[in-house]
C-alpha cells in the first residue's frame, strides 16, 4: 500500500474530529485521492481520539460504517447477508452520505473560522456583568402564578425514554464495546491471535464498527497488534509485548508483519 | 483627560463589582499608588467638569463610581426597580419538578436525572425562595438536600402543600421511590 | 455634556449589569425613544472627545458601556478573574458556531455535525456563559437545547446579535457536488 500516516505528515491534534480529518484528506490536491489509505488514516486517528475520551460511540460507529463502505472494505469486513431489513449500503451511497455530511461540517467549520476572526477583530471587550457597587438593589422579579400541571409535565418529559434520531441512510445502533474487548482479549491470550474478519463476519454493521473500536482499544492498551498483508486483506490480530506508539499503530503493525 | 492613567482608572472602576482599594487599582494598572491617587483626582475633576452621569465615591478608603445625585441617580433607581415579571424558564421548571416530586433531593442527583449540570438553576431557585435547604444526604460528600417552600406552594396554588401535586399516572399512582428509580433508569439510558 | 439626558443615560448604562434595550432606557428616563437615541449619540461623542475610559457598546441591538480598547481594557480585564473569551479551542469555536446558527440546538445534533462527542466542550461554553439552556427539544428523549447569550453577542461584537452572522453558504468553497465527486472517485477505484 502507498503512504503511511507518517508520510502524510498529519498532525492529528490539529483536527477537531473525524469529519475534520476526512475533509482535510479529501481536499488534498497534492495526493492522488485514491492513493490515500483513508481507512488506515482514519482508524489511526480514531485510536488517538479514543485516548482523549472524546469518542461518541454512536457518531463514531456511523462514521466508520460509512468510511468502510466507501472504501469497499465492507466486501470483506462488513458482510451482512443475514440482516433482512437492513438496506445494503453501497460505495456510491456511502459517498453520497459522506459528501453531504462533509459539506454540512464544512459550513460550520467555516462559520467557526469567521467567528474566530471576528473575535480577533473585536479585540479585548471588558464589561461588568455584576451589579454596580453603589447601585440601588434590584428587587427580585415578582413570580407569576403557575399551574401545577406544568410540574407533572416536566417530570413526564424526563420519564420519556431517549430515542436516537435517524437522520442518515444508515440505521444507527449503539453496540456495547466491552464484550468485544473481552472476547478479543481472550482470543489473543489463549490462542496468541485471531483473524478479525472471521470474528465479525456474521455480525451486523453497527456491531462490526463497535468491534473495530474494541480492537483499537486493545491495540491502544498495548495488548495486541493488528496487521494486513495488503490493503483489503484480512486483518490479523496478534498478541504483543509492550511499547507501541499509538498514532502510527495500525501502519507500524502492518509493516511489521509484511 | 489627557492622562491615559485617568482613563485606565475610569475603566477599572467601571468594571469592578466592589469598591476598590488604592492598592488593588495600582496593581491592576501596574503603576504605584501615588500615581493612581493623582489620576483619581484627575478623574473626579473631569467627571465634575463635564457634568457626567457618574461621580467618584471615596467612602471607607475605597473607590467606586456611582450614579450622580439628582436626575441620573433617580433614573438609575427607576431602571433597577423595573425588574420585569417573569415566568420560570424551562430549566427552572424542570429542576423544580424534580425537587417537588423527589424531595428532599441533592444537586448531584438533580444533575444526574436531568443529564446536565444544574448548579446555576438550583442557585436561582434558592434565590427566589422556591426551594430551600433540608439537611444533608448520605451520599458522597454528604450533599445538601433541597425541598420546596411555602412560596412554591403559593405560586403553584397548592393549598395542601406537595401532597396536592398532580399524579403522574392516571391508573396506578407511582410512588416516590418508584419514580426515582424510573427517572434514574431513563437518565442512564440517555447516557 | 450640557444635555442632562446624556448624563441620565450614562448613569443608567453604568448601573446596569446587562445590556439595555432602547425601550428600557426610555421608560426609566421617562422620555421617548428618539430622545434616548439622540442622547446616546451625544454620550458616545462626549466619551470619545475626552478620551474616557469607557465607550458605548451596542451588542445584540442593546446598549451598554465597556472598557475603552487598549490600556483601559487591559487594566480592567486584570481585575476580572474570568475572561469568557480567553483560550477558546477550535473545538469550542466549532461548537459555538453550530449553536449560533442552529439555536436552539441539543448536544446530539452538535455531536452529529462535528462527528465527536461535544459534552465537555458544551460544559465549558456553559461555564463561560457563552451559551445557556433553552428548554428541551420535542419528541421522545428530548435533549436539552442551547442558545447563545448576550455575553456571546458582546464578546464577539455582534451589534445585531446572531442575525448579523454571515450566511452559511459561501461561493468560494468546495461544494457538496465536488466533495461527492471526489468521494465517488475513491469508491469507483476501490470497488
Amino acid at each position: 500500500m502507498n503512504g503511511s500516516v507518517l508520510e502524510l505528515d498529519l498532525d492529528f491534534d490539529a483536527f477537531s474530529g473525524p469529519f475534520d480529518l476526512l475533509l482535510a484528506l479529501v481536499l488534498r490536491d497534492e495526493l492522488e485521492l485514491v492513493e490515500v489509505p483513508i481507512v488506515e488514516v482514519v482508524l489511526a486517528y480514531l485510536v488517538v481520539l479514543e485516548g482523549s475520551e472524546e469518542i461518541d460511540l454512536e457518531s463514531l460507529s456511523e462514521f466508520l460504517v460509512l468510511v468502510a463502505a466507501l472504501c469497499e472494505l465492507k466486501s470483506r469486513l462488513l458482510v451482512d447477508a443475514d440482516e433482512e431489513d437492513e438496506e445494503e449500503i453501497d460505495a456510491e451511497g456511502a459517498a453520497e452520505e459522506l459528501a453531504a455530511r462533509l459539506a454540512e461540517y464544512q459550513r460550520f467549520k467555516r462559520a467557526a473560522g469567521w467567528l474566530t476572526a471576528r473575535r480577533a477583530e473585536a479585540g479585548l471587550r471588558v464589561f461588568r456583568t455584576t451589579p454596580a457597587p453603589y447601585a440601588p438593589p434590584r428587587p427580585a422579579a415578582p413570580l407569576v402564578d403557575e399551574q401545577p400541571g406544568r410540574l407533572a409535565e416536566a417530570i413526564l418529559h424526563l420519564l420519556e425514554p431517549p430515542i436516537h434520531v435517524d437522520t442518515t441512510i444508515v440505521r444507527r445502533r449503539v453496540v456495547a464495546m466491552r464484550p468485544f474487548v473481552e472476547r478479543f482479549r481472550m482470543l489473543v491470550r489463549a490462542r496468541g491471535g485471531f483473524v478479525f474478519d472471521d470474528e465479525v463476519a456474521t455480525l451486523e454493521r453497527g456491531a462490526q464498527a463497535a468491534a473495530f473500536v474494541a480492537l483499537l482499544e486493545l491495540i491502544k492498551r498495548g495488548e495486541a497488534t493488528a496487521a494486513q498483508t495488503d490493503l483489503f486483506e484480512p486483518i490479523r490480530v496478534a498478541r504483543t509485548g509492550a511499547t507501541i506508539r499509538v498514532a502510527a499503530q495500525v501502519v507500524d503493525a502492518q509493516e511489521a508483519v509484511a | 483627560m489627557s492622562d491615559p492613567l485617568v482613563a485606565v482608572c475610569e475603566a477599572m472602576l467601571f468594571v469592578a463589582a466592589e469598591p476598590l482599594a488604592l492598592g488593588e487599582l495600582a496593581a491592576a494598572a501596574e503603576v504605584d499608588e501615588s500615581a493612581v491617587e493623582q489620576a483619581l483626582e484627575g478623574l473626579e475633576r473631569s467627571l465634575a467638569e463635564r457634568g457626567a452621569g457618574v461621580v467618584l465615591d471615596r467612602s471607607g478608603g475605597r473607590y467606586g463610581l456611582r450614579a450622580a445625585p439628582g436626575g441620573p441617580a433617580e433614573a438609575a433607581s427607576r431602571l433597577q426597580a423595573r425588574a420585569p415579571e417573569r415566568g420560570l424558564s424551562p430549566a427552572a421548571m424542570e429542576t423544580l419538578a424534580v425537587v417537588a416530586y423527589l424531595q428532599p433531593v441533592g444537586r448531584p442527583e438533580i444533575a444526574r436525572i436531568r443529564g446536565v449540570s444544574s448548579d446555576a438553576v438550583v442557585a436561582g431557585l434558592l434565590e427566589r425562595e422556591l426551594i430551600e435547604e433540608a439537611g444533608r444526604g448520605d451520599g458522597l460528600g454528604a450533599p445538601v438536600l433541597y425541598r420546596t417552600t411555602t412560596v412554591f406552594d403559593r405560586i403553584f396554588g397548592l393549598e395542601e402543600g406537595v401532597s396536592g401535586l398532580p399524579g403522574l399516572d392516571a391508573e396506578d399512582e407511582i410512588d416516590g421511590d418508584e419514580l426515582r428509580q424510573r427517572l434514574h433508569a431513563v437518565a442512564a439510558e440517555r447516557g
